[in-house]
């Protein structure tokens, strides 16, 4: 029974239990933005899953990608659907009730899918060195790209500028 | 496909606390863009021109006590001198002369409240509290003149009740550099602020045209540059005997308004200080039949109060109660430019333009 | 100090030198207080209206002087006949109103003006040297002093009622209002531009400071208010009243022009049964929320009107208050 | 405290971090209580009145009081709310706002996380209030709230942008986002402050600072003449009192941030005063900082909507993006002198 006493070693880290934590809430902020009716409270399951997200990168030590994570998708995206939810009209739409074999037959498939993902990941084996982790990983985010990928980096802000400057646009000319 | 904002129907009102008062408005919002706003009114309605036909005419002063409950003096005026003028009664000078100081005082304290108030609706905390502080003096003066701190019930047909007691018109003396003093603090703290500027410059504009055809009176027309004071124009009192001047302005917007009820003051306060230089002797009360029968007849009296022109027209069938009283309230006249005013303009500047005009609810509805 | 002593005694010099009969002299009184300003606009009038002024001064000391010789009462009297001096000066400093006076007859106010400041500084300055000595009196004299001014603020009182009797008599036919060539005017542009019979009734309401009073026939209401606003220039709807007078409906509109200074008050009568009297909304948009309220109290209807609503009473209000046989709904309320 | 942070999660150190957080919450709460009787006082001295003085001497009790009103109050929900998140927003609103205080070094000694990107923490976590905001103003299902809301978010999302970008003025200087290196980097005179090189940021983030915190004269979401209270209208109670108390935990948390990006953290204005503890010298700038706040507060009206707006977009955003250009220049020329 070796799965047993990797479940324990696994719980005896806290940042493990955490990582369970952030797991769970992730996958039931994606599960609950489906099955709710209300379109503002699927957006905030869906900041559920962003926040969920950024725990996990924090738990790898990720802490820039964690807190840009936080800052654009779970304020800046999510303030904005919410924003485009309660200015523009719209009706509810009444769920169409699901077929009972239908839901069974989903069930199964997700049980089955669990089953093989865990079977696999118990046989496999990883190799023991992990990547070294930088000690300033913001730091080593800005010299990779203001470094090696520079160009990308300011194609990108092009781009970005430009799809910006044609949603102005649109906008006003939707206004006259 | 053009994706629409949802329109938003608004009910600023009845109970919301820059109507001041319970008055409504029903606005249609895109965003916060007005596109149409509905004046709904009636929630102070007392009846009292229907109460007045029922009453003597000593009897319905109290009732002009509560119309424009911030300047009571002027309407005590409006009602008691159109009774004057149907009995053709000569008022004893000394009377006069206190009629015109409270009157002014009355229009100060007006003007204060009306300072205090706005700038609170702006946004401002602070010279809310300065003004009901400056306010309050004069009150605490009326107070001690006839017993009221509101409701003053002070004016009679062919005088007032009470004489000025002992060192009261002194006391008005010394508040009039006082209130210069204040008066100093307030532009110092108010009028020059940058953000203040920019909240009320150019916001809530007409032109003297437009004034003159919705019957604005007061500041709000003065502020279009008609040169129009009840008065100096038809002069009614002891007004024709102090030097004072008619501020005007000619851009029209609220700043102007501002400014005007800020120069006013200061114009109060010039006449203030003649009247009690030149304030006779004398007694303060006419010859008066114990009961007033004002003979046939009908007449329509004006007077400049802190809002406008407030008017009182009384049809007199000779008997002791009027048979038909009704009173020109210049808030209800000078809120029907509103919701012209308003359209296109932002929640925001609904209240900027709306405290501008400067209503008193209780009189809006009478 | 002194000169206002010396113009006391100046004034009781010339007080004791006019010392005519109070109650001949007292016949100007009530007129020139009730019209103030009116009696220097008048210009049938102008000049003794004029001359009246100046001699007023003295004679103000005259009546109170001659009968109770206290320098009180004469500071009263002074001054109320200072105040007359200065509604006459009034206008010619006002700079708005003068435009609307032919030349001629600015001529005359100004001569009016300049004889009534004359009088002024020669009246008017007494009480202010008056109004200091109080202090110095004792209880006793000052209660003797108010005595006497009662005394001869009652003097003067019957003095003026005895020249209001006096004034019937004295101008044999009844002396034209200051206002009558307003009223012509009006009447008979009414009477030239809409229709010969569109004018009811007209007078003069003197009492209300002699506004001419013109009743127009309902059906003509519309194009004699358009008329009136294009060429009278009356452009200030001041007030809008309707009336019930129990056998017909009155709606009572006080219009004034802001070009030319004149006022007048027009009336429409309406029938009481079905009230109906066309809305001037289109004419001067002040009348929109009146005409409301007039609705609202009298139940007289606007044609015309953009809005016809309740404005001061709920919408499902019985009946309009301000008729005169209104029964309330429920009379315990 | 710092080696704390280092070790691994274990239940041992889970339990001594739960502690130090409850203490932290209760620190907290006792300055949100006397900020408040603060913020009165103040105000009634210049608005020449007294303030509260009736509960307790000189009125100290009077938050206390309040605030126990309010926890017995009826808690009230509109009928046609969304229930569920009108009870949830007061809770987002107010989570984020204790959990930056984490990063603040307090003192030398004296903090709770050594995060390398301090600055970028904490306008990212203030901008989770922003969810909370809105979201009580729609479930409230009052257009009031509503409108209240919407302000604060286009208000809170705009200033953000100016707030982090002044804020890359003082990164810059200091080579570093980590709060600490920052204040570390302001050591020795008070002209090494950052408030003095970074003037142009300074007031670009106070500006912005105040925006973010919704005070006058940017207290647009919540300005009483307009929206009655903007998107707290319908609350009551203690779900009202968390509204009150995000709104002041961020007060604190801002003043305690510009203290130490601006004003040197806890280094004294001279180093031979350096012998009074970091925390005082700490406590003292704070309080200046907030002190500043509650000023304004006397003083200024209210800033129209869209003043507000092109403040932000038009003005502040250029002015803090040209002192990032000014400061790299600078900074670069002064290397290039001192080889």
């Amino acid at each position: 029974m070796q799965w047993i006493d990797n479940m324990l070693g696994f719980f005896g880290s806290g940042s493990n239990i955490m990582f369970l934590v952030f797991a769970l809430l992730a996958i039931g902020g994606a599960v609950f933005m489906i099955n709710f009716t209300k379109v503002v409270h699927m957006v905030i399951s869906l900041a559920v899953t962003f926040i969920s997200l950024a725990g996990i990168y924090i738990l790898l030590q990720a802490e820039f990608v964690a807190v840009v994570q936080v800052l654009i998708y779970a304020s800046a995206i999510t303030i904005l659907m919410i924003f485009g939810i309660v200015m523009t009209n719209h009706q509810e739409i009444e769920q169409p009730l699901a077929r009972p074999l239908h839901q069974v037959l989903v069930v199964i498939g997700i049980l089955a899918f669990f089953g093989i993902v865990f079977y696999s990941v118990q046989q496999a084996v990883f190799p023991d060195s992990t990547v070294e982790h930088a000690v300033n990983n913001t730091e080593k985010i800005g010299m990779q790209l203001f470094s090696q990928h520079v160009i990308p980096f300011e194609l990108m802000s092009a781009l970005l500028t430009v799809a910006f400057i044609g949603a102005i646009i649109i906008a006003k000319r939707e206004e006259e | 496909m053009a994706l629409r904002t949802e329109e938003l129907l608004l009910n600023v009102g009845p109970q919301h606390p820059s109507t001041h008062g319970v008055f409504r408005i029903v606005v249609k919002i895109d965003g916060e863009i007005i596109k149409e706003a509905t004046p709904v009114m009636g929630y102070l309605h007392r009846g009292t021109e229907k109460l007045a036909e029922n009453l003597n005419y000593t009897q319905i002063i109290p009732y002009t006590d509560r119309m424009d409950y911030v300047s009571a003096m002027t309407n005590n005026y409006v009602l008691v001198s159109a009774v004057e003028k149907l009995m053709q009664l000569e008022v004893p000078e000394r009377a006069e002369f206190l009629r015109v100081i409270v009157m002014e005082l009355q229009r100060i304290a007006s003007h204060l409240l009306w300072w205090g108030t706005y700038l609170l609706d702006i946004g401002a905390m602070s010279p809310f509290l300065f003004a009901f502080r400056d306010r309050e003096i004069i009150i605490e003066l009326f107070n001690e003149l006839c017993g009221a701190r509101l409701t003053y019930f002070y004016m009679r047909v062919g005088g007032v009740k009470w004489d000025a007691p002992d060192g009261w018109i002194q006391k008005v003396r010394d508040f009039v550099p006082y209130m210069r003093e204040r008066l100093k603090l307030y532009d110092d703290l108010v009028s020059g602020n940058e953000i203040f500027l920019a909240r009320i410059k150019g916001v809530g504009r007409y032109d003297a045209q437009t004034a003159i055809d919705y019957g604005l009176s007061g500041a709000n027309l003065r502020c279009t540059g008609v040169k129009r004071d009840l008065r100096k124009d038809q002069p009614y009192s002891v007004y024709d005997r102090f030097e004072f001047d008619v501020p005007t302005r000619t851009e029209g917007d609220c700043y102007a308004r501002y400014l005007l009820r800020i120069e006013e003051i200061k114009q109060s306060l010039r006449i203030l200080e003649q009247a009690v230089e030149m304030f006779p002797e004398g007694p303060v009360m006419a010859k008066v039949p114990r009961v007033l029968r004002p003979p046939e007849g009908e007449v329509y009296s004006r007077v400049e109060s802190p809002r406008g022109e407030i008017g009182c027209y009384v049809v007199s069938k000779g008997k002791d109660s009027p048979y038909r009283l009704k009173f020109r309230r210049p808030s209800f006249v000078n809120l029907q430019i509103l919701p012209k005013l308003l359209v296109g303009e932002s929640i925001t500047n609904l209240i900027t333009i709306l405290g501008a005009t400067d209503i008193v609810v209780g009189e809006v509805d009478a | 100090m002194t000169e206002h002593k010396d113009q006391e005694q100046l004034q009781e010099q010339q007080a004791a030198a006019s010392g005519e009969a109070p109650a001949a002299k007292d016949t100007t009184k009530p007129e020139a207080a009730a019209q103030g300003e009116a009696s220097a606009e008048q210009p049938a009038e102008k000049g003794s209206a004029a001359e009246a002024k100046p001699a007023e001064a003295p004679e103000g000391g005259t009546g109170a002087a001659g009968r109770n010789e206290g320098p009180a009462s004469s500071g009263v009297k002074a001054e109320t006949s200072g105040r007359q001096a200065a509604s006459g000066e009034a206008p010619a400093s006002d700079g708005e109103k003068p435009k609307r006076l032919d030349p001629a007859e600015r001529e005359a106010r100004r001569a009016a003006a300049l004889a009534a400041r004359a009088a002024a500084q020669a009246a008017g300055e007494a009480p202010a040297g008056d109004g200091e000595k109080p202090k110095r009196l004792d209880p006793a004299e000052r209660e003797a002093r108010r005595a006497a001014a009662l005394a001869a603020k009652a003097a003067a009182k019957a003095a003026a009622g005895g020249g209001d009797e006096g004034e019937g008599a004295e101008p044999a036919p009844k002396e034209p209002s200051p206002n009558q060539p307003l009223l012509d005017k009006i009447v008979a542009l009414i009477r030239d531009q809409v229709a010969p019979d569109a004018v009811e009734d007209q007078y003069i309401n003197e009492v209300d400071s002699h506004l001419p009073v013109v009743v127009v026939k309902n059906e003509h209401w519309l194009k004699t208010a358009k008329l009136l606003k294009q060429s009278l220039k009356l452009d200030y709807l001041i007030n809008l009243s309707g009336v019930d007078y129990e056998t017909y409906m009155e709606v009572v509109y006080h219009i004034e022009s802001f070009q030319t200074g004149e006022k007048y008050c027009l009336k429409v009568r309406t029938d009481r049964d079905a009230p109906s009297i066309a809305s001037v909304t289109p004419v001067w948009s002040t009348a929109n929320w009146p005409e409301r309220e007039v609705y609202d109290l009298l139940g007289i209807q606007f044609p015309g009107h953009p809005d016809l609503r309740r404005i001061l009473l709920p919408d499902d209000w019985a009946g309009h208050p301000l008729r005169k046989d209104y029964e309330p709904l429920d009379p315990e309320v | 405290m710092g080696e704390l942070l280092t070790r691994p999660l274990t239940w041992g150190s889970f339990l001594t971090f739960f502690l130090m957080a409850v203490v932290l919450l209760l620190i907290i709460l006792f300055m949100v209580t006397y900020a408040i009787y603060a913020e009165r006082k103040i105000l009634g001295y210049m608005q020449s009145r007294i303030g509260p003085n009736r509960t307790g001497k000189f009125g100290l009790l009077q938050t206390p009081a309040d605030v126990l009103k309010l926890l017995i109050k009826e808690d009230v929900i509109p009928e046609k709310a969304d229930r569920p998140l009108f009870k949830l927003a007061p809770v987002i609103a107010f989570v984020p706002s204790f959990v930056v205080l984490a990063t603040i070094p307090y003192s030398e000694h004296m903090y709770f996380a050594d995060l390398d990107i301090g600055v970028l923490y904490y306008v990212a976590l203030s901008g989770l209030t922003v969810i909370g905001i809105v979201l009580g103003g729609w479930a409230s299902n009052n257009k009031y709230a509503l409108i209240g809301g919407m302000r604060s978010a286009a208000q809170l999302v705009s200033y953000a942008i100016p707030l982090v970008i002044s804020a890359v003025g003082v990164v810059l200087m200091s080579g570093t986002m980590n709060l600490r290196g920052i204040v570390e980097g302001q050591a020795g005179w008070f002209w090494n402050w950052n408030f003095i090189p970074q003037i142009l940021a300074f007031v670009v983030f106070v500006i912005s600072a105040i925006a973010e915190l919704n005070r006058t004269p940017f207290d647009l979401p919540e300005a009483e003449s307009e929206l009655v209270a903007g998107y707290h209208v319908e609350y009551s109670g203690f779900r009202f009192a968390f509204f009150m108390l995000t709104e002041y935990v961020y007060m604190i948390a801002m003043s305690a941030l510009i203290t130490t990006l601006f004003f040197g953290g806890w280094h004294a204005p001279a180093p031979f005063l350096e012998f009074i503890p970091g925390f005082i010298w700490f406590l003292l700038k704070f309080c200046g900082v907030f002190f500043f706040i509650i000023w304004l507060r006397g003083t200024m009206p209210r800033i129209r909507i869209d003043q507000l707006m092109s403040l932000g977009w038009r003005v502040l955003l250029p002015l803090s993006l040209g002192n990032i250009f000014v400061t790299a220049i600078v900074m670069e020329i002064v290397k290039a002198i001192n080889g």
